[in-house]
C-alpha cells in the first residue's frame, strides 16, 4: 500500500463531506496533501445547453436548479440580466421585495454552509441549529411562493406574486430570532479553542492571490478584498440601504467563517431596512407579452451568497430563446482555488477547506 | 496438579505459537501469533507468581513493542514475497545443524535433570506484595542498572527517530 | 510436579524455535520476531528460577531484558524502515552492503 | 425555426442592432421603461440608461474620462468606425449561405455621444492596432481583439494602473456556425480596485489557436478548460487542457450549435459525431 | 466449590449481561442526549420514548448480511472485532462496583476479582484492544480504513503513555494497585482522590476521551474525513462488535474514573458521620458507583454534542506536548509532596 512514499486516495465522488458529488484525488505523503486534482462534472446536466432551447421565462426555473440552496438569488441574477438586455424598468416595490428575498436566501444559504462546515469539522450540534433557522426561512419562502427549495420566485420585469398580508411581520419576527441565533452560533464556535485551532492559519490565501485565482464572495472578502457587488455595482434596491461589508484580514478559514457570520447580521439589517421602507405600487413592470430581447449580448453579475454569479446572455433578437446562455457560477470559480488552498495541509483540512469555500455541486457542474 | 495442567497447556500453546511465528508466510499473521505467544508467556508468569511481570509483559511487549512490529510490517508491504530471492550463500543447513546441537543440549539437560529429582521445586508462590518487592529491588538494589537501562531506552528512542525520519 | 527442569526445557525449546527462525527465515522482520522469542525464552528461565529461589532479582532481570528488547526493537525497526526506503526490500540476503 | 421564418421583414441583425442604441431605440415601444437605473437620477436620455451602470461604482476612473471628452471621442470613432462597417459589409455575404442561422452577434459600435472610458483610451495609446473593433451595448464595453494580440492586451489591461483589470470574472464562448471564425471567446474582466468592467472578445475558427490567458489570470484555468470542453475552441499553451465537465472519453463538444440535441442514447453518448453524420445524411433540417 | 467456582461464574454471567445491556442502552442514551442538545426528540418510534430501540438495533444488526470484502484477509478480518471486544469486556473483572454485601446470608463482594495489580491489569488489557483496530483497518484491504487504523493506533499508544503516567501519581497517593484497595484508601484518607489529584483527574479524563476515540478525539472514525474509519468495510454483527467495544470502553473509562478519583462506591463525605448526612449512607454503595459512572458517561455525550474535532497533528501535539509533560510534572510534584509530608 505504501509502495512509494505517496498514497493516492480518492475523496469522493461519494464521500460524506464533499457536499455532493465532488471528487478530489489526493496525493498524500502520510496525511499531508502533496498534490491534488479536482474532478467535477458528475452533476452536469447541461443547463446552459438546455436553456438555449427554452424560452426566456422557462429558464427561470432552470436557474433554480443550479445553486439549489440559493435559488432566489439565481432567479434574481437571471431576471436582472434579461431586464438589462431589454432595458426594462422594474418597479420599486418589486426591487425591494427582491432584495428581501435575496437576503433571506443569503441567510438560508449561509445557514446551510455554517451547518455543513461545522459538521465537517466535527461540531455536529451547530449543524442542527443552523438547519433549524434555515427551516424558518424555508417556511417564509413557502408562504411567499409555495415552494421550499426551487422557488421560481422572480419574473422578468418584476415578481410573480406580491407578498401575502402579514408576511412582512413574520419576516420581522424571523429577523429578531436570527439576531439571537447568530450569537448562539458564535458562542459555540467563535472562541472555541478547537475551532480556532482547526480554522486559523488553514488555507491562507492573500488578497491579491485570491483575486488572481478568481475567488469571489465571502471567500474573497475573507482575504481582505473589499469587493461586494451589492456595493460596487448596486442592483435590485441595494443602493438604498445601509450595510457594511465585513472583511477578513489573514485570509484563512477562520476569517472566511467570521465574514459569513457577520453577513448574517448584515443581511438581517438589510431585510429590516427593506421592510421598513417597503414602497407600495406594482410588482411587475411593463413587460411585453412575448419576451424577445433585441439582438445583443450582455454580462451581468450579482452577489450571490457564494460569490459573483454572472450571466452572459446573447440574444439573436429573432427567436424566443437565448442564443447563448452562460452562467458564471461562483462555486465553480471558487472551487478552482481548492488545490491551491489544500496543498501542504492535512486530509482533515481538505474537508474544512471544501466547507470553507461553500460550494454547491449543482452549480459547479450545472 | 492444577499447576501441571496449566504448565503443560501453556507450554503447548507457547511452543505452538512460536512455531507458527517462524513458519507463517504472511508477516501480519506472524505478528499476530507473536502476540498470542506473549500473552501465553504472560499467563505462565502468573502461574509463577510474577503478576507484575505478567502485566508488564502484556503492557510493554504485547501492547507496545509488537504494535511497533505491526506498524513496520504494514509500512513495509511488499509487492513480491520476500522469500523468493535465493541467496547462493544461504546456509539453511548450518541453521538446522546449529538447532540440532541446541536440541542435543536440551536433551542433555532433560536427562541430567531427570536423574536426581530436584528437591526445592514447587515452593508456594509469594502472595501479594510482589509489586513492592520488585519495586524495591529495582529502585534500591539495582538503581544504577535501572538508570543505565533508562539511558539505553532514551538513546534507542533518539536513534529510532533519527533512523526512521525521512530527512533531517 | 513441575520442576525448574520443565521450565528449562520449555525455555530451551522456545530458544531453538527462535534460533531456527533466525537461521531459516529471510524476512528481516520475522528474524527480529524470532529474536524476541529468544529473549522470551531467557525471561521464562529467569522467572522460573526467581520463583524457585523466592528471589525477585530474577524478575528485575526480566524487566531489564524487556527494556533491552524494547530498545532493540525500536532501533532495529528504524533500521529496517531506513533500509526499506532505500532498497525496497526486507530480504536479509539482499542486505549485503555496508553502504549504498 | 418556425419563428424565424415568420419574420421576413425583420432587418438583418447586425444593421438593426447597430442602429438601435443611438437612434432606433427611442422609437421602440419599450422605451418608457428604459431608464430603470440604480441611481435615483431619473431624467437620463435614451442612450444613457446603461451609462450609470458603469459609472456609479467607479467614480474615480470616470471623472478623468468626463473631463477629457473633448479630446478623445473624436479620436476613437474614426479608428473604430470603419471596421464595423467592413464587418457589416462582409456579413451579408455569409447570410445567403444559410438563410436561417444568425451570422453572429451584432456587436454594435458605441454611439457617438458616449465617451469611451479611460481604460480604452489607454489601450489605444499603448497598443495601437490591437483593437479590431469596439462595441457598446446596454452599458457594456466590449473590445474585440485578434487572437494574436490577446496576451498583449490582457497583460496591459491587468498591469496598467489606469485599467488594472485584475479579476477575470468569466471566460466563455459562443458559437456561430456558418461564420468561418465561428467562435466568439469572451473574457469578462473586472477591476477590484477601480470597479469597472470590460469584455474582451476573440474570434476564432475551428482549430484556430487561441492563446491561454492562464498566465495572466490564473482564474481562467478552469474556465478555459470548460470552453475547450464544451466548445472545442483550440486553446493553446494551457497548463492543463483536459475536459472538465464532460467525461474524458466524451466525443464532440456539446455546447456547439451543431451538436445534436437528441438521438439514440447509447450512440449519442459514445460517438455523437457518428450520430450527427447519420442525421445529416438523412435530413439536414433536423439538426437543430 | 461454591465460593471458588459457582459464585465467580455467576458474577461473571451477571456482569457480562449487565455490561452488554448497558452498552446497548448507552447507544440509545447517546442518541437521546444528543437529540435533546440539538432540540430534537431522538428515537421515538420503537416502544414508548424509543425505549426498545436498542433491541430493534440489535435485531437489525444481527440479521444484516455480514460482508467480507473479496480481497480482505479473511481470518484477520474476522478476528479483529473479537480482539477489540474481548479486552473491553474482561477489563470489567477488576472494577469494584461495590464493597462486600450480605446476600442470602453469604458475604459476596461486588467485584469479580481483586488482583493486586488491578490498575495495571486494566491498562495492559486495554492496550490489547488496539490490535483489533489496526488489524481491522489493515485486513479490510481498503485505503480509508488503513489510514484510520494507523491514526487510531498512533492515537491510542500516545494517549496510553499519558494516561499511564497520570495514573502513576494516583498510585503514589493511594499506595496500591488494587482497585479495591484504592477505594479503601480514599475512605482512609477521608477524601476522594480527585481533591488530592485534580490535575491527574483532568488529564485522565482527557486521555480517556482520546483512548476511547470519542469526540473531540474521534478522528479514527471521523465520518467527514475517512468515511467511517477503520470499520468502514464492516457490516452486520462484526460492525456491531466494534460499536459495542467503543461504548464498553466508555463505560470502563467512566467506571475507572469513578473508582480512582471519585471514591468508587463511597458516598460523598465518606467519613463524616453527622446526622444531616446520614441519609447518604442509606443509599447502597453500588448505586453511588453507578450514579457517578453515569455522570461521566453523560459528560462523554455532552462533549460529543458540543465540541468540534481536533486535527490529527493537533491531537498528537496535545498528547505529547501537553498531557505527557503535565502528567510527569504532576508525578514529580506528587512525589515531592509524598516524601516531604
Amino acid at each position: 500500500m505504501f509502495d512509494t512514499d505517496e498514497l493516492v486516495i480518492n475523496m469522493g465522488p461519494q464521500h460524506p463531506s464533499t457536499h455532493g458529488v465532488l471528487r478530489v484525488v489526493l496525493k498524500l505523503d502520510g496525511e499531508r496533501v502533496v498534490d491534488s486534482d479536482v474532478v467535477i462534472g458528475y452533476l452536469h446536466r447541461g443547463i446552459e445547453k438546455l436553456s438555449e432551447n427554452r424560452d426566456w421565462t422557462q429558464i427561470i426555473l432552470l436557474t433554480d436548479r443550479m445553486d439549489y440552496v440559493a435559488a432566489a438569488t439565481n432567479n434574481l441574477g437571471y431576471c436582472e440580466t434579461v431586464e438589462k438586455l431589454m432595458s426594462l424598468e422594474v418597479p420599486r416595490r418589486a426591487r425591494y421585495i427582491r432584495t428581501i428575498l435575496a437576503e433571506l436566501q443569503r441567510i438560508a444559504s449561509h445557514c446551510l454552509w455554517l451547518g455543513t462546515h461545522a459538521m465537517d469539522i466535527g461540531a455536529m450540534t451547530v449543524f442542527l441549529y443552523a438547519f433549524r433557522e434555515r427551516e424558518l426561512i424555508l417556511d417564509l419562502f413557502e408562504e411567499y411562493c409555495g415552494a421550499r427549495l426551487t422557488y421560481n420566485s422572480m419574473r422578468i420585469g418584476g415578481l410573480p406574486l406580491d407578498i401575502s398580508p402579514g408576511w412582512d411581520k413574520k419576516v420581522r419576527e424571523f429577523c429578531t430570532i436570527m439576531d439571537e441565533k447568530v450569537d448562539d452560533y458564535e458562542q459555540l464556535l467563535t472562541n472555541n479553542r478547537i475551532w480556532l485551532e482547526r480554522t486559523r492559519q488553514v488555507g491562507v490565501i492573500s488578497g491579491p492571490e485570491a483575486v488572481a485565482i478568481g475567488l469571489s464572495g465571502p471567500a474573497l472578502r475573507g482575504s481582505g478584498v473589499a469587493r461586494d457587488l451589492r456595493k460596487d455595482e448596486p442592483y435590485a434596491a441595494y443602493d438604498e440601504f445601509e450595510f457594511d461589508i465585513p472583511l477578513g484580514g489573514a485570509g484563512d478559514t477562520y476569517d472566511r467563517y467570521l465574514v459569513r457570520l457577520e453577513e448574517f447580521r448584515q443581511s438581517v439589517r438589510i431585510v429590516r431596512q427593506a421592510l421598513d421602507g417597503l414602497p407600495s405600487g406594482p410588482i411587475i413592470g411593463k413587460v411585453p407579452r412575448l419576451i424577445k430581447p433585441p439582438a445583443g449580448e450582455t454580462y451581468h453579475a450579482i452577489e450571490a451568497p457564494k460569490g459573483e454569479i454572472g450571466y452572459f446572455i446573447v440574444s439573436d433578437g429573432k427567436s424566443t430563446n437565448p442564443y447563448r446562455f452562460r452562467v458564471r457560477p461562483p462555486s465553480f470559480c471558487n472551487l478552482q482555488a481548492l488545490p491551491r488552498l489544500i496543498k501542504g495541509h492535512l486530509v482533515a483540512d481538505v474537508v474544512a477547506l471544501i466547507g470553507s469555500l461553500d460550494i454547491v455541486l449543482g452549480e459547479v457542474d450545472r | 496438579m492444577a499447576e501441571a495442567i496449566a504448565f503443560y497447556a501453556l507450554s503447548v500453546l507457547i511452543l505452538g505459537f512460536a512455531i507458527l511465528v517462524v513458519s507463517t508466510r504472511n508477516t501480519v499473521h506472524s505478528v499476530l501469533f507473536l502476540v498470542l505467544n506473549f500473552l501465553c508467556v504472560a499467563a505462565l508468569y502468573v502461574t509463577l507468581g510474577a503478576e507484575f511481570l505478567a502485566v508488564i509483559q502484556v503492557l510493554v511487549y504485547a501492547g507496545g513493542i509488537v504494535v511497533l512490529y505491526l506498524f513496520v510490517v504494514m509500512l513495509v508491504n511488499l509487492k513480491r514475497p520476500p522469500e523468493t530471492h535465493q541467496d547462493p550463500r544461504r546456509q539453511t543447513l548450518t541453521g538446522f545443524v546449529l538447532a540440532g546441537l541446541v536440541l542435543g543440549e536440551l536433551v542433555a539437560i532433560a536427562v541430567y535433570s531427570a536423574l536426581p529429582p530436584t528437591p526445592t521445586g514447587g515452593v508456594a508462590s509469594v502472595q501479594g506484595g510482589n509489586v513492592e518487592r520488585v519495586g524495591y529491588a529495582l529502585y534500591v538494589d539495582y538503581l544504577i542498572p535501572f538508570e543505565v537501562a533508562s539511558m539505553l531506552l532514551l538513546v534507542a528512542m533518539i536513534g529510532a527517530i533519527v533512523l526512521a525520519k525521512k530527512e533531517l | 510436579m513441575i520442576t525448574p527442569a520443565h521450565y528449562i526445557v520449555l525455555s530451551a525449546a522456545l530458544f531453538i524455535i527462535g534460533v531456527i527462525g533466525v537461521m531459516v527465515r529471510r524476512n528481516i522482520i520475522i528474524i527480529f520476531m524470532s529474536i524476541e522469542l529468544i529473549l522470551n525464552a531467557v525471561n521464562i528461565n529467569l522467572i522460573a528460577f526467581s520463583h524457585q529461589w523466592q528471589n525477585v532479582i530474577g524478575q528485575v532481570f526480566a524487566i531489564f531484558v524487556i527494556a533491552v528488547a524494547a530498545a532493540e526493537a525500536a532501533v532495529g525497526l528504524g533500521i529496517i524502515l531506513a533500509f526499506y526506503r532505500n532498497k525496497e526490500t526486507v530480504n536479509i540476503d539482499e542486505m549485503n552492503l555496508l553502504k549504498w | 425555426m418556425a419563428d424565424e421564418k415568420k419574420d421576413p421583414e425583420l432587418p438583418t441583425p447586425p444593421e438593426a442592432a447597430a442602429d438601435k442604441p443611438p437612434s432606433a431605440s427611442p422609437a421602440e415601444p419599450l422605451k418608457g421603461e428604459v431608464s430603470r437605473t440604480d441611481s435615483p437620477g431619473a431624467g437620463v436620455s435614451a442612450a444613457a440608461p446603461a451609462k450609470p451602470r458603469t459609472e456609479p461604482p467607479a467614480p474615480k476612473p470616470d471623472n478623468p474620462a468626463a473631463a477629457r471628452p473633448a479630446a478623445p471621442p473624436p479620436k476613437v470613432p474614426p479608428r473604430v468606425a470603419p471596421k464595423p462597417g467592413a464587418e457589416a459589409a462582409a456579413k451579408p455575404e455569409h447570410k445567403p449561405a444559410v438563410a436561417s442561422a444568425p451570422a453572429g452577434p451584432p456587436d454594435p459600435p458605441p454611439p457617438a455621444d458616449i465617451a469611451a472610458p479611460v481604460f480604452i483610451m489607454r489601450l489605444h495609446d499603448a497598443l495601437p492596432g490591437a483593437v479590431t473593433q469596439l462595441s457598446y451595448w446596454v452599458g457594456d464595453w466590449t473590445i474585440i481583439v485578434p487572437a494574436g494580440r490577446l496576451l498583449d492586451v490582457g497583460r496591459f489591461l491587468r498591469d496598467d494602473p489606469a485599467t488594472s483589470f485584475d479579476f477575470c470574472s468569466d471566460v466563455t464562448a459562443s458559437d456561430w456556425p456558418p461564420r468561418p471564425q465561428r467562435f466568439d471567446v469572451v473574457y469578462c474582466l473586472y477591476s477590484t480596485r477601480l470597479r469597472h468592467r470590460v469584455r474582451l472578445k476573440v474570434r476564432a475558427g475551428e482549430g484556430d489557436p487561441v492563446p491561454s490567458v492562464t498566465s495572466i489570470w490564473p482564474a481562467a484555468n478552469w474556465l478555459e478548460r470548460e470552453v475547450w470542453d464544451l466548445f472545442g475552441v483550440h486553446i493553446v499553451n494551457h497548463p492543463d487542457r483536459r475536459r472538465i465537465l464532460m467525461p474524458e472519453e466524451w466525443q464532440g463538444h456539446p455546447q456547439r450549435k451543431d451538436y445534436p440535441l437528441e438521438g439514440p442514447g447509447e450512440l449519442l453518448m459514445e460517438s455523437p459525431l457518428d450520430w450527427l453524420r447519420i442525421r445529416t445524411a438523412q435530413d439536414t433540417r433536423d439538426i437543430e | 466449590m461454591l465460593d471458588t467456582v459457582v459464585i465467580p461464574l455467576l458474577k461473571i454471567l451477571i456482569l457480562l449481561n449487565g455490561v452488554l445491556i448497558a452498552v446497548t442502552y448507552m447507544v440509545l442514551l447517546e442518541r437521546k442526549v444528543i437529540a435533546w442538545v440539538q432540540v430534537r426528540l431522538g428515537p421515538m418510534r420503537v416502544g414508548p420514548y424509543g425505549i426498545l430501540q436498542p433491541i430493534a438495533d440489535a435485531v437489525k444488526l444481527m440479521v444484516k448480511e455480514d460482508i467480507t470484502p473479496t480481497r480482505a484477509d479473511k481470518w484477520v478480518f474476522t478476528a479483529a472485532p473479537i480482539i477489540v471486544i474481548v479486552p473491553a469486556l474482561i477489563v470489567f473483572a477488576v472494577i469494584p462496583f461495590g464493597d462486600q454485601v450480605d446476600l442470602f446470608g453469604r458475604t459476596v463482594s461486588l467485584y469479580v476479582t481483586d488482583i493486586n495489580v488491578g490498575l495495571l491489569y486494566i491498562v495492559s488489557v486495554a492496550s490489547i484492544g488496539v490490535y483489533g483496530i489496526i488489524l481491522g483497518g489493515w485486513a479490510s484491504n481498503s485505503k480509508y480504513p488503513l489510514l484510520a487504523s494507523l491514526r487510531a493506533s498512533a492515537q491510542l499508544i500516545s494517549y496510553e503513555v499519558a494516561v499511564t503516567m497520570t495514573l502513576v501519581s494516583l498510585i503514589v497517593v493511594a499506595g496500591s494497585l488494587s482497585m479495591v484497595q484504592i477505594v479503601r484508601a480514599q475512605q482512609d484518607a477521608h477524601v476522594w482522590f480527585v481533591f488530592l489529584q485534580p490535575v491527574a483527574f483532568v488529564l485522565y479524563f482527557i486521555g480517556g476521551l482520546a483512548e476511547t476515540n470519542r469526540a473531540p478525539f474521534d478522528l479514527p472514525e471521523a465520518e467527514q474525513e475517512l468515511t467511517g474509519g477503520f470499520h468502514t468495510e464492516y457490516s452486520g454483527m462484526r460492525f456491531a462488535l466494534f460499536f459495542l467495544a467503543e461504548y464498553a470502553n466508555m463505560i470502563v473509562v467512566s467506571a475507572v474514573a469513578t473508582t480512582l478519583f471519585w471514591g468508587g462506591w463511597l458516598r460523598p463525605f465518606p467519613s463524616i458521620q453527622v446526622a444531616p448526612l446520614a441519609w447518604l449512607g442509606l443509599v447502597p454503595g453500588w448505586i453511588w458507583f453507578l450514579a457517578k459512572t453515569f455522570v461521566f458517561l453523560y459528560v462523554f455525550l455532552w462533549v460529543r454534542a458540543t465540541l468540534p474535532r481536533y486535527r490529527y497533528d493537533q491531537l498528537m501535539r496535545l498528547g505529547w506536548k501537553v498531557l505527557i509533560p503535565l502528567a510527569i510534572a504532576n508525578l514529580i510534584v506528587t512525589g515531592f509532596v509524598k516524601v516531604l509530608l
